[in-house]
């Protein structure tokens, strides 16, 4: 038995409780360099984020879908869910830091970092020894070996995989399942945004199985072809098309887009500070408030999300719409100069705790809105 | 006074908004039943007043007022008149289709009711003023402040 | 730039709208631009310096006096109120509106001063839509099915209706 | 003079000429017999008190409504203008959109009050500005008997306030009565407009909001006592006044004060000496009788009725040593052109001019307190006078105490459209009309007019009335001079309330059934002030004029023409005081004369 | 999804008619015609589709040009996205107005012969009117195909719900269909067991929520009898959540955006409220998604030629058949420039418009021999009211309309008066008096506010805005009709159509009776009534003694009706045309009445009827 091994149902909460951070994780990056685009430019640029971005909620959506199916209870509300930029995340070969940093090509670069398409290869251990980072969060650890971690995300993945069918092969020879969890309690593409049919529930092996392939092909994309089973592109291609500046076409090979070209006007975004925080704006002023008014009201969101996620799935349909004004408070504060930053302007911090989120169970109520 | 008159009453302070005690310190109540009952077929009264009867209590009941007799065909426009009727102490004539569809007395034409009636409109009391012509305020009361309602 | 900080001290008291909020926009530099290029630059110094002359609020009976003066200096004055409520709806709409016949008259024509609306993205970000918490029709969409909950009406400092007077 | 009749003076008209020139001369011992078209129910207090029942009763409370025309002694009706089928017969091409009350009392019985002078300058309009003509007249030879006629009437006015535009008094004199203080709306428009100046080409004009002086009893001043409620009856006895020693703020000077604090012709003619003074109503004059040798007039035909729903009469001749028509500026034209006296170069009933007004309403940002007060307290009186006037017309604005009243007919228009077309009822109408109605905000913009002999009253066979007195017809229109007034008045208007920070409803009056004119592309619905003048004006000029400055026609030696009629030209003074004034003059000519 | 959709050169064009014969020629990219196009090449055969636009909406950047320019325009109206093209001119309702008894105003392109004068409009563009139709997609009700039989009004169809109901369904798939069958089964209206549409409802407005609350359940009564009233979804072509029961539980998988390469918007609402004029993210149904799929299906086998305005149809006259079509294809919109071609082909579809088709059949001088082309022109009349909520709804949220009343779209008051369908639009009174542009400049130009004030005085006075929006029927005029006149031409020296209309007095009946229908309403939810009619609005008609502005709904029909009798008719119940055997004139017009349907979804499943025919001819 390999060391990266699952062999207990707590174990595999908790390797899902971390697919869950680390798909929320790429989040807030994508999204800041979404919005820095300034308005009427880029329109290539913005609809190729903007689609990875949506598909990375439905990812931590088939994640809690799977901790649901498993009888966990997703809480995206637990301090630390949401990382503090810049964060590290697991990559193939070598170590990067994550920023949440203004569209550029070298923030594309790092998305291209942060989708890098890898497998361990066969028969090496997909633990790989993990080196020191200070404070900064990790993801895609080992839960139980803090000191490893997996060679790439889509390893993560195949580790949950096994841990699913070694867990059920293992139950099922008792007359039982691991599937134990609340069907009610699984979002399907009815309470989805956008792409009808995309998201199903999981209710079995196949089920899991399912959602977990689809995960690993449309984020990562298999090393052999650039299309995904739904013949998608995987997203690593789809930022590909910006540094290369034209669109794949079917048939294409990788790192040899021959479609249409996209026009990127690398210059044509708010200089946003990188991973500017709370503390770099002039406390008392009226973009500090706005600042943090803007993570309360990100807090009391994934409280909202995580009680749909518990059993209340049409709530997910309002915390939708709660996600859209985000978009419009990010905007506001991403073309507000900060001052002192010679030109730089402010952004969303993402500093999430919880006291910014407030009582833990008073996060829906407080979204009441105001009429 | 009578129930029928007490309900009348009821029903105005739910159309007006001026409780009883505004309503018949008017001294126009009595005379106001009489020219409904005067101007509308025989019975349309009686329905109106069993209507507001038949209100719910509650949060519920304004907005069954507007749909049960406000929004009624028959009962709206002659509610809509009563209220008129307190507030500037004439009476309206009612809709061509009204009239049409339910009769029309010979005295439902539009006209002031009387001196009294005049006098006694709540319009008046709600901007705070007086009846032009009427209940003066004295000499200078007009460089004060108004005081509403 | 010099003239921005003070046009968005007015425009933020004119409109009710934080500063924030109006420089999130990202109109501010353009909106400022257009004001200048179709007034004059001199003629909007007036405004804002006479703005700027204004008693400071601090207290309730100083702000009512500083709304007075606001109304009698500048939107009461014949050559400053009608820039003055131009630059509303410039912020609420995104549209830049053709000076009344009486201004051009007394102040002279330009030659830019025709209706139009400032840029396309002007209108997405015209407040008129924040206000009432709603969208501009045809952008900032608020997603599936979210018409069939009640507004979200952002509070705001000031709010007739939060403090009755 | 010796007399062949038993009458020294027949006047025909019990408005307020007739009234102080007959106080004057009966004061004087002359025997007057004063004729009266209209019933006399105004005279005691019941009558009048039945008046006010009239109006309380009306479905409109429009200016005529407590005073209903007799049959024999029709009337204009403010309704008329909306289907021109009234007692003027409107030849246009623009509506004459005033009234006048033809009953015992006049006009006075239905008017606002209003006793501006007359500016320096408004009487030298030809030789200040090149338009209109000058007065025979200065504002010097009139002064004092201002001075009188505000004593006559009872003015209320400080005269601190009423210093501007050249307007001077004797240095020791102050109005009898002290101003009607400010109503709280005027304070409050007062406070943002006060300081604000209009720029008329190079002149400047800071405006405020000021008191006018007003016929309405106030405090009085030293010893002066103020006339009350007139109560007469018919066996010429009178009670002296119960009420109207003060105005009590009704809201109603027009169309009747309940309690006759503002003055009214009946007050003078109470104060005449009942011994050399005959007074007959319901008598209607039909015909000047003229001695075709020499052009004196010999006798009034006139025709008497008994009962004004009726119109049966009797015709009888008034005889006296002199004749004086103050019957109203209209009705004085009217006669001697149904007399077939047209006077010099046919100028009897031409020039007609009047205050064309607009309206400017709108909802004032705090309550204000609106339906409380005299009618009006105050007004803008900064634009009167200036060099504009060689290119358009001056105006001064009245600030209404009884909010919408005059433009929508409120408050019972405001309650319609809150209940019929709103739909309100209970506690949610009631705010409503709580907030509407209390910050409802009215000024009226008087605009001068120029006299152009093509506005002009006539006469046609063909338009008789029930007595088959000859209706008069009226020719009228606005001319550039006045339009040019009305824009540079109505964007006042809107600086002003835009200081004020009124919402502004001006524009929504745009369906009114006002009459409209159109200049600059702008429509313009205006109304009458009631301001009737110029059909018999006065000169120095046998040729230029109808009558000479006492108000003698220049035609009839024994005839005199009193009233607004002898205007030349009419500023922006609501024309009561001038000519109260002017018939001041007369009396004391008459009297100097007829007691040779 | 994915498109190959290229135009094809003029010169390509040219060279392939001389190797391959066209099967089709099909006139018109809009609807009618994408149907056809793609029902012809699944059957394999061999299509040419004109278009008379230049087709810049094939890409997404075309498209999202579109979308700029609805931004960028000072009037937000119906062709606001759509560049002005003087050689495919199209009715935009910016510069109309009133005309004087006996007066023709030709300022327009479509010139104006009154006395009514409409504002209806289309769009000439790829993809054509449902570029930017609401998308609205009720059936017609069993009742409406025989109005004549029951009401005495209008005349019976010469077919009935039962023969159209197979091919509403497919209509309803093809388009996407968001709606619940419980919420559309009234007055006769009735689906096989089992059925579900494509997609479930979308959910009612906030505001729609808010008027239910105090009106369903109360009654008005009509001659006698009782309706109860209620607020319903509509039947929407917008993608809404798929119903996995739909086709016997293989569930339905909408279409998004159509693009030259992968974007994956629009497979749901996100409700923009701008269904009209463009829908920001193609959520909403056009034709370029059914071109898309017949261009992914069949490249080889169809061809589209842009910039080609169909001018002149020429018919043998001896057989009647029509030999070819001209075509003039012009270079630039900008220029008048152009080349005319002569196409062959074996059938030829005109499928333009109710407006187009007859003014190209006119223009060519085929004025049938029933005489009846142009004739009989419908559109459904609008009345607007508009009210004040009590309370804050959050007007101006949502697609332009969720919900309405439809409980007076049928009844035997129809012998009477016009029935009509009711709107609640959740865009405020944008429609009625340009909310809420003009609410800001009342309150700032005359209101005179700012600050504080201003923004709340915003909020009371726009967030409770309610509009009732009555499609009114109208019946069949022949003297309501398009025509032609020489004297009035576009750039191309193609002649404009001229239309004279007079509003019918059955529907002036219904407009009456929905005026105060409206202040029943109003009355029931405590809204105030705001509404003014302005007897100087272009399309003001005064009716006993009041007045009414009614407005065009661009529900075009009735100018190549069709039916049993040749004498009677123009096409027969396949939309072929009874003179000439091998041409079909396609769409709105063909319908003999129009009910209180938006027209799209009955002409879409009459397409499909017809397609079937076609194929049969061209076996």
């Amino acid at each position: 038995m390999d060391s990266s091994d699952i062999t207990t149902l707590e174990e595999l909460k908790s390797y899902l409780y971390s697919a869950m951070q680390l798909e929320h994780a790429t989040l807030p990056p994508y999204l800041v360099a979404l919005y820095s685009i300034k308005p009427g430019t880029n329109l290539d640029a913005t609809q190729i984020i903007r689609v990875v971005a949506v598909e990375e909620m439905l990812h931590l959506t088939f994640a809690a879908n799977l901790l649901n199916a498993i009888g966990g209870e997703p809480d995206l509300t637990v301090p630390g869910f949401v990382p503090n930029f810049p964060t590290y995340l697991p990559d193939g070969e070598q170590e990067f830091l994550v920023h949440l940093a203004p569209f550029s090509r070298q923030t594309i670069e790092n998305f291209l970092q942060i989708e890098r398409p890898s497998l361990a290869p066969s028969g090496v251990n997909k633990l790989v020894a993990r080196r020191e980072h200070g404070p900064f969060l990790h993801l895609g650890t080992h839960p139980r070996q803090t000191t490893m971690r997996y060679y790439s995300i889509g390893d993560f993945y195949k580790a949950i995989e096994d841990g699913l069918v070694y867990l059920e092969g293992e139950a099922q020879k008792q007359g039982k399942t691991i599937f134990t969890g609340d069907a009610g309690r699984q979002i399907t593409s009815q309470y989805y945004y956008s792409g009808g049919g995309h998201l199903h529930p999981v209710t079995d092996l196949a089920t899991a199985v399912t959602a977990i392939r689809l995960v690993i092909e449309q984020g990562e994309g298999q090393t052999a072809t650039i299309y995904d089973s739904q013949k998608e592109l995987a997203h690593y291609y789809r930022f590909d098309q910006l540094i290369h500046g034209r669109y794949y076409r079917s048939g294409d090979a990788i790192e040899h887009p021959t479609g249409e070209p996209v026009s990127v006007d690398w210059d044509a975004a708010y200089p946003v500070k990188t991973d500017v925080k709370l503390a770099d704006i002039p406390a008392g002023s009226e973009l500090h408030q706005a600042a943090a008014a803007f993570n309360q009201a990100y807090a009391r969101f994934l409280a909202e999300i995580t009680e749909a996620y518990n059993g209340k799935p049409h709530k997910l349909m309002e915390a939708v719409a709660h996600m859209f004004e985000f978009r419009n408070a990010m905007t506001v504060l991403i073309r507000n100069p900060l001052p002192g930053s010679n030109g730089l302007y402010a952004g969303p911090t993402f500093e999430v705790s919880p006291e910014a989120a407030g009582a833990p169970q008073a996060g829906a109520e407080s979204l009441e809105v105001v009429a | 006074m009578t129930a029928r008159e007490e309900s009348f009453v009821a029903l105005s302070v739910l159309l007006t908004g001026y409780d009883s005690v505004h309503l018949l310190g008017t001294g126009m109540a009595e005379q106001y039943l009489a020219i409904l009952d005067s101007i509308l077929p025989t019975g349309m009264v009686d329905d109106l007043l069993a209507a507001y009867q038949r209100l719910p209590q509650g949060p519920q009941r304004e907005p069954a007022a507007a749909a049960t007799i406000l929004g009624d065909a028959k009962l709206g426009p002659v509610a809509r008149n009563l209220i008129v009727l307190w507030y500037c102490g004439s009476w309206t004539q009612l809709p061509a289709a009204w009239r049409a569809t339910y009769g029309a007395a010979p005295q439902d034409t539009t006209h002031a009711v009387s001196a009294d009636a005049y006098q006694a409109g709540l319009q008046w009391l709600a901007a705070g003023a007086h009846p032009a012509g009427a209940k003066a305020q004295g000499y200078g009361a007009w460089a004060l402040g108004p005081e509403g309602r | 730039m010099s003239q921005l900080e003070p046009f968005l001290a007015f425009s933020a008291e004119v409109t009710a709208f934080p500063i924030v909020e109006l420089q999130g926009t990202g109109q501010a530099e353009s909106y400022l631009q257009t004001v200048e290029d179709i007034v004059g630059t001199q003629r909007l110094d007036r405004l804002l310096v006479l703005y700027q002359s204004l008693p400071l609020a601090t207290r309730e009976d100083i702000r009512q006096a500083r709304a007075d003066r606001l109304r009698r200096d500048i939107f009461g004055s014949d050559e400053l109120g009608p820039i003055a409520r131009n630059i509303i709806k410039l912020w609420y709409s995104g549209t830049w509106y053709e000076l009344p016949s009486a201004w051009t008259e007394a102040y002279g024509p330009a030659p830019q001063d025709v209706t139009f609306v400032v840029a396309p993205s002007s209108y997405v970000e015209g407040l008129l839509w924040t206000a009432i918490g709603a969208h501009p029709a045809g952008a900032k969409a608020p997603g599936y099915a979210s018409w069939q909950w009640p507004p979200h009406i952002p509070p705001f400092a000031g709010d007739p209706a939060a403090t009755p007077r | 003079m010796t007399s062949d009749t038993p009458f020294d003076a027949v006047i025909v008209g019990a408005g307020v000429a007739g009234a102080l020139i007959a106080k004057q001369l009966t004061g004087a011992g002359l025997r007057v017999l004063l004729l009266e078209a209209g019933p006399g129910t105004s005279q005691s207090f019941n009558g009048y008190s039945r008046h006010l029942q009239q109006f309380y009763g009306a479905t409109s409370k429009s200016a005529e409504s407590p005073w209903p025309p007799a049959a024999a002694a029709p009337q204009p009706d403010s309704s008329d203008l909306r289907n021109n089928n009234g007692y003027f017969v409107q030849r246009g091409p623009d509506l004459y959109g005033s009234t006048y009350t033809r009953t015992w009392g006049g006009s006075t019985l239905h008017w606002l009050g209003v006793s501006l002078r007359m500016l320096p300058e408004d009487f030298r309009m030809h030789s200040r500005h090149g338009v209109g003509r000058d007065w025979p007249l200065g504002y010097n030879d009139l002064a004092p008997f201002y001075a009188r006629a505000e004593h006559e009437l009872g003015v209320s006015a400080d005269v601190a306030d009423q210093r501007y535009h050249g307007v001077s008094f004797a240095e020791d004199y102050d109005y009898p009565m002290q101003r009607v203080p400010l109503s709280y709306s005027d304070r409050v428009l007062g406070a943002a407009v006060d300081g604000m100046t209009v720029w008329f080409d190079h002149e400047s004009f800071d405006l405020k909001v000021r008191s006018y002086p007003a016929a309405r009893n106030s405090i009085p001043r030293g010893a002066y006592q103020p006339v009350g409620a007139v109560d007469l009856h018919d066996d010429g006895s009178s009670n002296p006044p119960l009420l109207g020693g003060r105005c009590q703020g009704n809201t109603s000077c027009t169309p009747i004060c309940p309690v006759q604090a503002k003055y009214n012709a009946g007050k003078s003619l109470a104060q005449a000496d009942r011994r050399y003074l005959t007074m007959l109503v319901q008598a209607v004059a039909s015909k000047i009788l003229v001695d075709p040798a020499n052009g004196g007039v010999q006798g009034i035909e006139y025709k008497r009725y008994q009962d004004p729903a009726s119109t049966r009469f009797t015709t009888a001749v008034a005889k006296g040593r002199v004749y004086i028509l103050t019957a109203h500026a209209v009705e004085n034209a009217r006669l001697m052109l149904a007399s077939g006296l047209t006077g010099p170069r046919g100028q009897v009933g031409q020039t007609l001019m009047d205050h064309p007004a607009l309206y400017a309403w709108g909802l004032a940002p705090l309550a204000i307190g609106a339906f409380r007060g005299p009618q009006s307290s105050a007004g803008i009186e900064d634009l009167r006078g200036g060099a504009f006037r060689a290119r358009h017309a001056a105006f001064r604005f009245d600030i209404g105490n009884d909010g919408w009243r005059s433009t929508t007919g409120a408050p019972d228009s405001t309650v319609s459209e809150a209940v019929m077309s709103q739909r309100l009822f209970g506690t949610a109408l009631r705010d409503q009309l709580a907030n509407l109605l209390s910050r409802q905000v009215r000024m009226s913009l008087a605009i001068e007019q120029l006299p152009d002999p093509a506005n002009a009253v006539t006469v046609d066979p063909q338009y008789l009335d029930a007595l088959g007195n000859p209706r008069p017809v009226i020719s009228y229109h606005i001319d550039d001079y006045t339009k040019a007034g009305m824009v540079a008045a109505s964007g006042v208007a809107r600086a002003l309330f835009r200081r004020a920070g009124v919402q502004d409803f001006s524009e929504s009056g745009n369906g009114s059934w006002f009459p409209s004119v159109y200049y600059q592309g702008r429509e313009f619905h205006y109304h009458g002030m009631g301001h009737f003048s110029g059909t018999h004006a006065m000169g120095d000029d046998p040729q230029q004029s109808v009558i000479d400055p006492d108000q003698r026609a220049w035609q009839h030696h024994n005839l005199f023409l009193a009233g607004s009629g002898s205007f030349p030209t009419m500023g922006t003074s609501n024309p009561t005081l001038t000519l109260a004034a002017l018939a001041l003059r007369t009396a004391d000519h008459l009297v100097a004369t007829l007691q040779q | 999804m994915i498109s190959s959709i290229k135009k094809t050169s003029l010169a390509e064009i040219k060279a392939r008619l001389e190797q391959h014969p066209i099967e089709a020629v099909i006139v018109g990219t809009g609807i009618s015609g994408a149907i056809i196009a793609n029902e012809l090449t699944k059957a394999g055969k061999n299509v040419l589709l004109l278009e008379a636009g230049p087709g810049t909406n094939l890409t997404l950047q075309g498209y999202n040009e579109f979308l700029s320019n609805f931004y960028g325009a000072t009037s937000k109206d119906n062709q606001a996205p759509y560049p002005v093209n003087p050689n495919a001119s199209m009715p935009r309702s910016t510069n109309l107005r009133k005309l004087q008894p006996g007066e023709t105003d030709s300022a327009t392109y479509m010139v104006q012969s009154g006395p009514y004068v409409t504002d209806t409009n289309y769009t000439r563009v790829y993809g054509g009117t449902t570029m930017h139709w609401e998308a609205k997609t009720p059936r017609m009700l069993p009742e409406d195909f025989k109005s004549q039989t029951l009401f005495g009004q209008g005349v019976d169809w010469p077919l009935g719900y039962d023969d159209l109901e197979e091919f509403y369904q497919v209509a309803e798939r093809e388009i996407g269909v968001s709606a619940d069958v419980e919420d559309q089964s009234y007055l006769g209206v009735t689906f096989p067991k089992d059925y579900v549409y494509p997609m479930k409802g979308l959910p009612l407005s906030y505001l729609d929520q808010q008027v239910a609350k105090r009106l369903d359940g109360t009654e008005v009564e009509l001659y006698g009898q009782r309706y109860p009233l209620k607020i319903r979804p509509f039947p929407q072509g917008r993608n809404g959540i798929p119903n996995d029961k739909y086709d016997r539980g293989q569930g339905y998988v909408p279409v998004g955006a159509v693009s030259n390469h992968q974007i994956e918007i629009g497979e749901r609402c996100q409700g923009n409220t701008n269904c009209v004029p463009i829908c920001p993210v193609q959520a909403r149904y056009h034709s370029g998604k059914t071109l898309a799929k017949a261009f992914q299906r069949a490249t080889g086998s169809i061809h589209l030629l842009v910039q080609a305005v169909a001018s002149r149809v020429v018919i043998d006259p001896v057989s009647g058949r029509v030999t070819a079509l001209e075509v003039k294809v012009y270079k630039d919109p900008k220029s008048s420039e152009h080349e005319t071609v002569t196409i062959a082909a074996t059938i030829f579809v005109l499928a333009s418009n109710a407006i187009e088709t007859p003014r190209l059949m006119l223009a060519s001088g085929l004025r049938s021999s029933s005489g009846l082309i142009g004739r009989n022109l419908m559109d459904h009349s609008y009345l607007l009211s508009w009210a004040t909520m009590p309370e804050i709804c959050g007007t101006m949220r949502g697609t332009s309309v969720t919900g309405g009343i439809i409980d007076l779209r049928g009844g035997a008051f129809r012998r009477h008066q016009a029935a009509f369908s009711v709107d609640i639009h959740n865009d405020g009174w944008g429609w009625a008096v340009g909310s809420p542009y003009s609410d800001l400049t009342t309150l700032v130009d005359q209101y005179n506010l700012f600050g504080p004030e201003l923004r709340r005085g915003l909020i009371n006075r726009i967030s409770s805005q309610l509009l009732l929006a009555f499609m009114i029927e109208v019946m069949p005029s022949e003297s309501n009709r398009v025509t032609v006149d020489p004297q009035y031409t576009d750039q191309l020296g193609n002649m404009r159509p001229v239309v004279s209309f007079t509003v019918p007095e059955y529907t002036m009946r219904g407009a009456a009776y929905a005026r105060e229908f409206a202040r029943t309403v109003f009355a029931r939810v405590g809204a105030a009534d705001q509404s003014r009619y302005d007897p100087g609005d272009y399309g003001y008609v005064a009716y006993n003694g009041q007045g009414y502005a009614i407005r065009g709904g661009n529900h075009l029909a009735g100018t190549h009706v069709m039916g049993n009798d040749r004498n009677r008719s123009v096409v027969d119940t396949n939309q072929r045309s009874w003179d000439h055997p091998n041409l079909y004139l396609v769409g709105g017009g063909s319908m003999p009445t129009i009910g209180t349907a938006n027209v799209t979804l009955t002409l879409a499943a009459l397409c499909y009827r017809s397609a079937r025919s076609m194929l049969d001819q061209l076996q």
